[in-house]
């Protein structure tokens, strides 16, 4: 039983592909399409988007406008070497004397503690202590990793001490970065954000096997469906069929302007050949009434109308998950579906509190609702 | 890697039930039993006992009528499966395990170690996210825990794409090396276990490490033991759950009120009016609506939290010997 | 500037008063009205209401069914003697084997720590260390309080170990007691508790000064006063004019077994008068508009309907603050409101988290959603 | 111990407003600005002018024009206080203070010490809630924020009741001894003036300690401090609260959605429906009502933790090669 290991190829950035850029510990990531000549800017972090073709996804260094692939072995590394000169150093700036970020990495900075305690005897004299025996480990030749593991096994004083400063020193070098216009950044493939990409799923460039589960179907399609175009004897076998189907025009700018990309470029033909296979098919999964799951996500449309259309074809037993930041709107398909007999009503909200894990300063942040809305889920049965 | 299109499986279904299959019976909210289907054997719950025969060839999401009352059958998902697990100590539950899934960034394809396996809630989800072309490599020092679950993952048709192990984390580290894609860790000391997943996390995919702790001390101790072990991006988040109830709304008018008291429609004693009351219209306006309160319902009283938030907004004006309070009383 | 000191008097527990009873570290609080030769029962304690009677609020020990006054002092005496006898324990059981409630105060378990992490060889060593630690402190003499004073100034590894233990002992003994019939309970006056007091503020016995502050008018009289019952030069000036008044009838069988009372007990007639009296100050108050605030709570009357009587009464700049378990008779009171100009309008809601404070395994605790319902608050300003 | 009925006071106003009076200028939602009327000067705001000579003379709660719109002049409250007050770092929010003062159970004539001052939120609070007889004791190591303090409380009418001290509590203790009923704590080393503040607290009454801390660690140590000091019931609480906004509802159609898209009424092109769209009966049907959402209203995007909570209920058929996903799509 050897682990499916996923093709090397797949990982590896290349041109016209979305990607999520987050800067380390920086406050935002986003979704780029990386073409040739791009200048990505994050976070007043500038590169090029060609740096990155060709390599795989992960950590990078970015030097002069270019994307340095950066292996965490080198991060670790680069952390050890920090860390013996924080042991030679001999003369610690007290910490109340730390003022600007720019000058926040001091020798001392290590074992800064407890900011807000700092003005108290006892507490300082204890920071001078910890210090001193930091000192005493790294003249005895203790590593930088060593000490880690020494710390985390050792006494609860060190281990939430030491060790969170040097979570914090990792931080603060990728500020210290940033700002000399060099720093990591984190470069992930859209596959995971699913969520962002189901508005687009169309124009976005999945992978095959990932495109393979979705069968976008336009809502002008299913409308119609309700006046049966497809089974009138005009389902359409491909692309051309769907454009002569008199009963879905598509007289729309967007398919103009895709009509003459295609006569110039047979594989965009292929492509929306293939959408329009897909389309079918996810037409007539919805006929077959086999779908085992219905999601309704929208801002303003009434689940209630998507309900109308397509409650009726869902397997029984089938989920029925719909969000909305209104409320109000859940209560009345609340009672739709209670009419219709679906059992194991839910209507859930959540909140995601992160928690700032700082030595001594543990504490969860401020803006914590992060979920704007509801979810109200079902299960379809067959009535008695 | 393929699945057997055949035999029982949570992954793919025949539109009837046949035996083998594991089925959810819904007996009532909050109560559903999870049963593999099998000839001769019968199911005992509140609405008294049903014959695993009548199932056996049924359409899924079927309504049966058991001894003493009904009951639906459903396909399991594994989210029934985590609400209708018997062992309902120390599980996580749907919000946690959506969101670990999340940060581990399963999908099919996906490769994936946790530890430990426990209920084997987390790992059938884990294991449907991966499906059809991942693996779920899932540790746990109890082998008794491992078997049950290795039966389980059989008996559900993932055994193709799990592998239960008995290992410690902590000392022995994982099953693999430089080979998934995430590792989720649900361990009393998660920093001794950080070093290996590390080694077990793919080299050049890179990978996603969660760890679950019940409190501050070990988060405390597996951030700064994630940070020393090369990862970046380390985030501490806590879900918070809140499940709303829908009641039926009933709105009063204070003329109402003062006839009839704080009752709820059924309650509403229905008095011919005999002149005192003014300005009495209809008694119950607005029954036929529905309304959202969190399911921890006030038993008619205001919370004292909701109370001192009034009392503040309100400001001088209350507690205080020179202004006075009006209070209105039935 | 003295301190004004409260009377000494008003802090005796007497016959009929209504207190709030609490177990100590128990899990419910409960407002009980003592009566002479009541017998009190809390989470399995018992007492006689007697037993109180005469003795000030506090904190109080419960022997063979009465209630005896304990004081702070000596509870951490008890906590010292307890301590010592923990140091001169010479084998402490092993952690893992405390099994039941009845036997969980072993002389080892002030020293249990992360039980989470008791199967681990570090986590074991450690806890011995500190053991012997604690013990080396004992026979050098070093009191409990002292120690508490050192392990706080001291090592944050014995800071949050051994305290914490402290206080988890102190739960414990409370528990033991408890099962042996012999326990602390907190008898705390109802002052505070106006929120469970309001719907009730008629019957309960509030002492002079904040009985001051109430001014308790039937709802009926706010409704007959629609058809200005006062102003038709019937205004009553005590009890008798209220009753003789036809539109606010007092045929209530309340009213009238009330009545009965009054005929033998002057006393209860005096309190009756003073009761209509304020209702009449209640009401002038209602109509000179002078009240700076309105509040509604009610789990069912729609707000609309109180503010439709009252909102035109208050004074400019009042606050309006309005509690419902349903948001939805919010939203409706928050367009009746906007619709007359009132300003900062705000529909909060709320949360507490309950985080259980323990030894290595400071967790929050699941049942954290307290606040049953939202508040719409907002200000009455005089428009353009 | 009586207060000044003459002179401006939190606890009594005039019907209108005088010279010396401490207003709250309202200006828009969010933007308040405290104001101590004098003749001769002149508020300078986002609306422009306003001339404190305007303000004298009017009732409260009326609407002035400024040199550029218009604002409203409210009565000061505790609340609007620390909304308006201008330091906004590190002060104590109005949910905050309405629990620490349920917690404290200030009632009139309770004598409460806190500590340290800061901006003065929380003690204009308290003031306010043990009015008219009881006393708030204030100690700060800042000499200038007490002085700023004392200045406002006289300017307040609130002299009487409050006593500003400079005084370090963790060190030198509290200014009284067995003589209050609560004390609060806001200092960085809570468990230093903890057994200062029991000696505090009153022998015979007994009394409440609360402590405010922004960090775990800090409550860790604030927690066994307590009980070492004889303190029991000890309790560790969050207040988190959450501000709705009401917005006005718009449920589309399917069909209404096809033809205009995700568009708010306002933005709703009116077109002519040329025979393609079917079932089109209403351009917004709801847009009237209105409907309570959280405050982070999301940008027209399913946030990730709603969406994986939703793929998590719904199943193995999600992300899973073998069943296909429909995606409707405009």
């Amino acid at each position: 039983m050897t682990p499916p290991t996923t093709d090397t190829a797949a990982n590896i950035i290349s041109n016209g592909q979305y990607l999520i850029v987050q800067k380390i510990d920086g406050e935002q990531s986003r979704i780029i399409r990386f073409t040739p000549k791009q200048k990505i800017l994050i976070e007043k972090l500038k590169f090029t988007a060609d740096s990155a073709f060709g390599k795989p996804y992960g950590l990078f260094e970015i030097s002069s406008g270019q994307c340095l692939p950066m292996s965490v072995d080198r991060l670790i590394e680069e952390l050890q070497l920090q860390e013996a000169a924080v042991a030679t150093s001999s003369e610690p700036a007290p910490p109340t004397t730390v003022t600007s970020s720019e000058t926040i990495i001091t020798s001392d900075d290590r074992v800064v503690i407890a900011p807000s305690a700092l003005k108290l005897e006892p507490e300082q004299k204890r920071q001078k202590l910890e210090m001193d025996a930091v000192l005493e480990m790294r003249k005895q030749g203790v590593s930088g990793q060593e000490m880690v593991q020494k710390l985390v096994e050792g006494s609860a004083s060190f281990q939430t001490r030491t060790v969170f400063s040097q979570s914090k020193y990792i931080k603060r070098k990728a500020k210290k970065h940033s700002d000399s216009e060099n720093s990591e950044i984190a470069l992930t493939d859209l596959m995971g954000a699913v969520a962002q990409s189901i508005p687009c799923v169309h124009s976005m460039n999945y992978d095959e096997q990932t495109l393979s589960t979705f069968l976008p179907v336009r809502i002008k399609c299913v409308l119609a469906e309700k006046q049966l175009p497809y089974e009138n004897n005009r389902r359409p076998a491909n692309g051309e069929a769907v454009e002569n189907n008199g009963d879905v025009e598509m007289e729309e700018k967007e398919q103009n302007e895709e009509r003459k990309v295609e006569e110039q470029d047979q594989e965009a033909l292929a492509r929306r050949n293939d959408r329009l296979e897909r389309e079918r098919k996810g037409i007539e999964m919805i006929e077959t009434e086999n779908a085992h799951s219905l999601i309704i996500g929208s801002r303003t449309v009434d689940p209630i109308s998507v309900l109308e259309l397509l409650y009726a074809k869902l397997a029984p037993s089938a989920s029925i998950v719909i969000y909305s930041p209104h409320q109000n709107m859940l209560i009345t398909a609340y009672d739709w579906l209670v009419k219709r007999g679906a059992i194991n009503l839910m209507l859930t909200d959540q909140m995601c509190r992160i928690l700032q894990v700082l030595p001594d300063r543990t504490h969860p942040l401020m803006a914590q609702h992060v979920a704007g809305g509801h979810v109200l889920t079902a299960i379809k049965v067959i009535e008695k | 890697m393929t699945l057997a299109t055949k035999g029982p499986s949570f992954l793919k279904y025949n539109e009837r039930i046949e035996e083998g299959d594991t089925v959810i019976v819904y007996v009532t909210f909050g109560q559903m039993i999870p049963t593999v289907v099998k000839r001769g054997q019968t199911l005992m719950m509140k609405y008294g006992a049903l014959r695993h025969e009548f199932i056996i060839g049924k359409r899924w999401g079927q309504c049966l009528s058991a001894s003493a009352g009904f009951v639906y059958i459903l396909r399991p998902t594994s989210d029934l499966w985590t609400r209708s697990l018997p062992r309902r100590t120390q599980i996580l539950y749907t919000a946690d395990c959506a969101e670990i899934i999340a940060l581990l960034d399963c999908k099919p394809g996906s490769v994936i170690c946790e530890s430990g396996t426990g209920s084997g809630s987390l790992s059938h989800a884990i294991a449907l996210a991966v499906a059809p072309n991942g693996h779920l490599y899932t540790h746990d020092i109890d082998e008794s825990r491992t078997k049950k679950v290795q039966e389980e993952f059989k008996t559900h048709g993932l055994s193709e794409i799990t592998t239960p192990v008995v290992q410690n984390v902590c000392t022995d580290g994982f099953f693999v090396t430089n080979a998934c894609d995430g590792v989720f860790l649900d361990v009393p000391a998660p920093w001794d276990a950080i070093p290996h997943a590390a080694r077990a996390l793919s080299r050049s995919r890179g990978g996603r490490i969660v760890s679950f702790s019940p409190c501050m001390e070990q988060v405390q101790r597996a951030c700064l033991a994630m940070s020393a072990a090369g990862f970046v991006c380390v985030e501490t988040i806590e879900v918070v759950p809140e499940q709303k109830k829908i009641v039926g709304q009933h709105r009063q008018t204070l003329e109402e009120f003062e006839e009839l008291g704080d009752a709820y429609p059924k309650m509403a004693k229905k008095r011919d009016s005999d002149g005192k009351v003014v300005g009495f219209t209809q008694l119950v306006p607005h029954a036929n609506s529905s309304a959202a309160v969190p399911e921890v319902a006030p038993e008619g009283l205001i919370v004292d939290e909701d109370f001192d938030r009034i009392r503040d907004v309100v400001g001088p004006s209350f507690r205080n010997q020179h202004d006075r309070v009006v209070v209105l009383i039935p």
